[in-house]
């Protein structure tokens, strides 16, 4: 069975034969996994290289954390992947890119007006959490085509709080 | 010697407080808020009560609720931590009306220190060297005008302050108005006090604060520096002791002047005088913080004092046990504190629940911890849930093990600031001891070299784990499933040979 | 420097030796037995192989299949820990002819301390005090005479032994035959040779080591003593540095005569020369071992020299940083050893599975631990899972410390000697420091005060459970079942309530 | 709903009330228990004293280890242990005590024989494990009525290795 793997917009390949055995973006790789405890630990040795994970079970693919750093893993065999980009090809939209709120917290500011043009990186929201004022800003330039919060407003993590339209001229 | 303690805190600072007295045979007694009920303090307590609803402002910052729970359990005496009630002159005072020992100095002695403005006046009687800057209340224009005089860059300062709250530094004139409002703000939510100062931003300035004691028969004494210049946001994230940039003769003239700063204020129990180091070894007074700090075990590790026991001796009416010539700094410390941010995120809070844990441990390695599996970490309090501090014979040794502690700390579920840490391990300069407080301006530290490798493995372990899901049911119905010890992978695999021969 | 050193052992002192490469830049490789899939030391190494079935004549004696290891994964250098390997003569040179460093002593070395009585004919000649005793190899009727001689008690002894192993003391003449077979017995099976000898048993003796440390260029130094004469059945369970049986004078001459034993076998690496001190300060000479030892973190945290890290740089050939000028102790260090064995069922052997575990952490502890949950405790291998390690300004500091860790020591599956701990810093004599090694045979340390208090709380706990299960079906089927923060126990009263109601 | 709770031969009556409240040994007690993590850790405030305490299920009750403490707890309520009880009392034995090894290992030396009287603490069987001679003593005095092993055995935990008739007299 082929598997495709995302993480940070990076495709892995992976297959794996029928007796276990596998190959990594073509490289045969062997590798022996155990999971060490009920809690998500598991121990992987690859090539006898020694690597401990922790898994958690994501709605979609696995978080996984490699010593200090988390990957979050959109995993798929291909089959299910080739179905679901001709599904997402259909709904493609127009470049619009909702702004969410990384963390919930609280509304301090808004720096942006509807319609008004942004460069990548400028801030749009002030958001306060945990006693501290955190920026939030532009991930690339655009036009601010709709603010759903307004100041003082408390909002979730994830939460929508504008959305982005086109980089140039209005939707 | 008190017979029960209340520590009017939560995190690893109440552990922190309650190991000091089990030590020291003490009973203790843990207050928690609603989102806590499962917290290290309140199991590792020998008594618990419930004091509110999440929001500190209805919990750790009622000290009313907590007086009242203080009397109730019969405690003698309460240990306010740092942060929440730590600095709060008026929760001193009914302490002491009360008729509980407040683990601190006296109502006075915050006060005089608390207010930014006095504290300047006060220290300078006592010959202390004050960095140039304005008085605080002026108006925005007024700093306007006052800001041209004393030269870009400035520093706004919330005169309640602390903790980096209420901090901007400004480069230009243009962008001074916007960061007085902005201070003004964090400061009136943080303090409920809006009083904003200025202060001439010292080029190439080391934070490096002395550690003080003071018991209540005029007895003070100092611990030697910490180093804690590596800081963003005017918070402080890395701290060592001894600091590169201090000298015996150095530490010997900071220590003169910290000593003389408390005992301008007749200040009683533990204490740190925080200044800038300039380049040509001039110091500044900063501020004095009238309570444990967050970084003390590293001064603790290099002197071999332990200073929450020496405040509980010291508010007991103790006589320091240590004179000045006993202090003595062997080694060398560093810590990291373990927030739960994102550093490849800007340092945005994360939040979440913590899904694994292994704390490091091993050689010269102290953890001070409120972390556990199944903890929330909300947005309620603080988002540093631990420190990890590391001990060697010498600067290097501490920070290589620092670097090993940190490769072997496991925590899932929220993003934390260990590979900020790692990175900062190994970048030169650093290592080097070369860095001032703006050093995290100016350098990145590297990320890991070896994320590359680390994608591959996610991505590996993923396919092979969505195999094995596929495999689960077959592998289930034939022998009850996984079996500990044994690899359900390559029972998986080969489960899969035997369907297809079937 | 090397690059690469394989670690023939397991456990905690596997993960020690990890840490020591990682903190000086080495990769790791790890071999595990069919038992150990899972071990810490697996995981925290760089490379792991499997070596073999879980006994351990199959896998971690198996010096062949190591050295196969070693060149498979282009290791430079073998540390052999503690146990299995580490005083074998034979792999030590079978390293050598493999042009594999063997981190530790000559095979010659290993040999003339391994055979206890060419040993002692050894350091003899240098000067060192040894105990009357007899010649090994005669036979029991020769020896049943000689302890005749020697005056009861006496100690029968392995002539290859260690660790205990094969030991017996003997105070009635019609016990020595039976002593006699049971100690060759156990020595047969431990080492492969059945050899005895007789020694005088010291009355009052203290058990006290001195560590050193030898590199190839004729350097030798001592890092002062470790007193462990709390032992059961020969086997130490506490140890600790400084002794309060030793003072400065006395340090050094034990130490001189310990640097004399180690050059009279030309010693390099880390060593210790166990000594018996009688109550007038008179010590004799009791073994060489020659290899690190469990007990070496007491040392490392009074000197602060790091012990392993000292043995990888002499076995590449550095000449030693460290003058005996200047090794200074400061505090005191006192480790407990954590073994899976139930000191309430004289401490037999505890096997299962850990279920729950949560180490202690905080001021002055260090722990060195092979425990993880799901860790399969089983009779293979030794039954020290962890060792404790409390470090204090003063020795009070460090019992208190101890304490403290071990009532915050959580670990469910097996019993352990965490009460048998707990019990002795309660015991007035071992306070004092007043203990020989025979403190145990007649000292009981104190059963928890607070045992029918806990009787309770797990009587009670129970009966919640088992009202909460005859709840759940019902908790269930309403809201989807227990919710993390909310107490379990109070939303199945409450419905039950409810359906009374209802 | 009463319970009767059996510790080292200790009975403890644990009374819980629809409403909740509880009393141990007739003593009114305030209790509130949460299960802090998945492993079976528990938090425990009674009175307001604060316990952390391990519990694993076993066949029959728990086994709770509070503290370096572990107790194994056989607990029932009322009506259960009424009717085992009753039980019980029909296939009562003769005395007869089941020696029984506390861990598995190798039989290196059996110290008795079939119908000898033994003292109590009589050294009985010795038993290696992790190489390590270990005694099993007689618990109280008896005669050994039947011995089920023999040396160079290797022994299960729980094994029984003799069983211990009647103080006086062969069965």
């Amino acid at each position: 069975m082929k598997y495709l793997a995302q993480i940070d917009g990076i495709t892995f390949e992976i297959d794996i034969a029928p007796d276990g055995s596998m190959t990594l973006d073509g490289e045969p790789v062997e590798a022996d996994l155990l999971q060490v405890d009920p809690l998500g630990l598991y121990s992987l040795l690859m090539n006898h290289k020694s690597y401990e994970l922790v898994v958690e079970e994501q709605p979609r693919g696995y978080r996984v954390t490699v010593g200090a750093q988390t990957f979050d893993v959109d995993v798929a065999d291909e089959r299910q992947l080739r179905m679901e980009s001709a599904r997402a090809n259909v709904s493609a939209g127009d470049g619009d890119l909702p702004i969410t709120a990384p963390i919930p917290g609280l509304v301090v500011k808004v720096l942006a007006e509807e319609g008004q043009a942004v460069e990548v990186d400028a801030p749009l929201v002030i958001l306060e959490a945990m006693k501290m004022e955190n920026e939030i800003r532009a991930p690339r330039a655009g036009v601010v085509k709709h603010i759903a919060i307004e100041v003082g407003q408390s909002v979730e993590g994830n939460a929508v709080l504008m959305v982005l339209g086109a980089e140039r001229g209005e939707s | 010697m008190f017979q029960k303690i209340l520590i009017a805190n939560r995190g690893e600072i109440a552990l922190r407080i309650i190991r000091a007295c089990q030590e020291r045979g003490i009973s203790t007694v843990a207050v928690y808020s609603d989102a806590d009920r499962s917290a290290l303090h309140v199991r590792y307590a020998d008594e618990a009560y419930h004091i509110g609803p999440p929001a500190a402002s209805e919990s750790y910052l009622r000290g009313d609720k907590i007086i009242d729970v203080a009397l109730k359990a019969g405690a003698d005496a309460i240990h306010p931590g740092y942060g929440f009630l730590a600095e709060n002159a008026a929760f001193a005072a009914a302490c002491r009306d009360a008729g509980v020992v407040f683990i601190g100095p006296t109502p006075e002695a915050i006060a005089a220190m608390g207010d930014k403005v006095t504290a300047r006046e006060t220290v300078a009687k006592a010959g202390v060297p004050l960095i140039p800057g304005t008085p605080a209340g002026l108006s925005d224009d007024e700093l306007l005008a006052a800001a041209e005089e004393i030269g870009y860059p400035v520093l706004v300062k919330a005169s309640a302050g602390g903790g980096g709250k209420g901090m901007r530094m400004v480069f230009k004139p243009e962008d001074l108005k916007s960061s007085l409002a902005a201070a003004r703000r964090e400061a009136l939510k943080a303090f409920g006090d809006d009083t904003v100062y200025l202060e001439k931003v010292v080029e190439g300035a080391r934070h490096v604060e002395i550690q003080v004691l003071a018991d209540m028969h005029g007895n003070v004494i100092h611990l030697g520096e910490r180093e804690c210049s590596i800081q963003r946001r005017h918070q402080k994230l890395v701290e060592e002791s001894p600091s590169v940039a201090v000298d015996d003769d150095l530490r010997a003239r900071m220590g003169a002047v910290a000593v003389a700063a408390a005992k301008a204020v007749n200040y009683v129990s533990a204490g740190t005088v925080e200044f800038l180091l300039d380049k040509d070894k001039n110091f500044y007074f900063l501020e004095m913080n009238t309570r444990l700090q967050v970084e003390h075990p590293v001064t603790e590790m290099v002197t071999g004092i332990d200073i929450v026991k020496e405040m509980i001796a010291i508010a007991d009416g103790r006589r320091l046990r240590i004179r000045q010539e006993d202090v003595t700094m062997k080694g060398w410390a560093i810590e990291a504190r373990i927030t739960a941010e994102d550093p490849d995120n800007n340092f945005m809070p994360s939040t979440g629940k913590i899904v694994a844990l292994r704390e490091p441990t091993g050689p010269g390695i102290r953890v001070e911890s409120g972390v556990y599996v199944g903890m929330e970490v909300g947005l309620y309090y603080d988002p540093m849930i631990a420190k990890l501090i590391a001990y060697g014979d010498n600067r290097a040794e501490a920070i290589l093990r620092l670097r090993r502690a940190l490769t072997e700390y496991r925590i899932a579920g929220v993003k934390t600031s260990i590979p900020f840490h790692l990175g900062l391990m190994d970048t030169p300069r650093f290592q080097w001891g070369q860095f001032d407080t703006r050093f995290l301006e100016t350098h990145q530290p590297p990320v890991s070299d070896d994320i590359d490798e680390r994608r591959k493995i996610a991505a590996l372990i993923s396919a092979m784990l969505l195999y094995e899901r596929g495999q689960r049911a077959i592998t289930f119905a034939h022998d009850g499933g996984r079996e500990d010890g044994v690899s359900a992978w390559r029972k998986a695999a080969l489960l899969e040979g035997l369907r297809r021969l079937v």
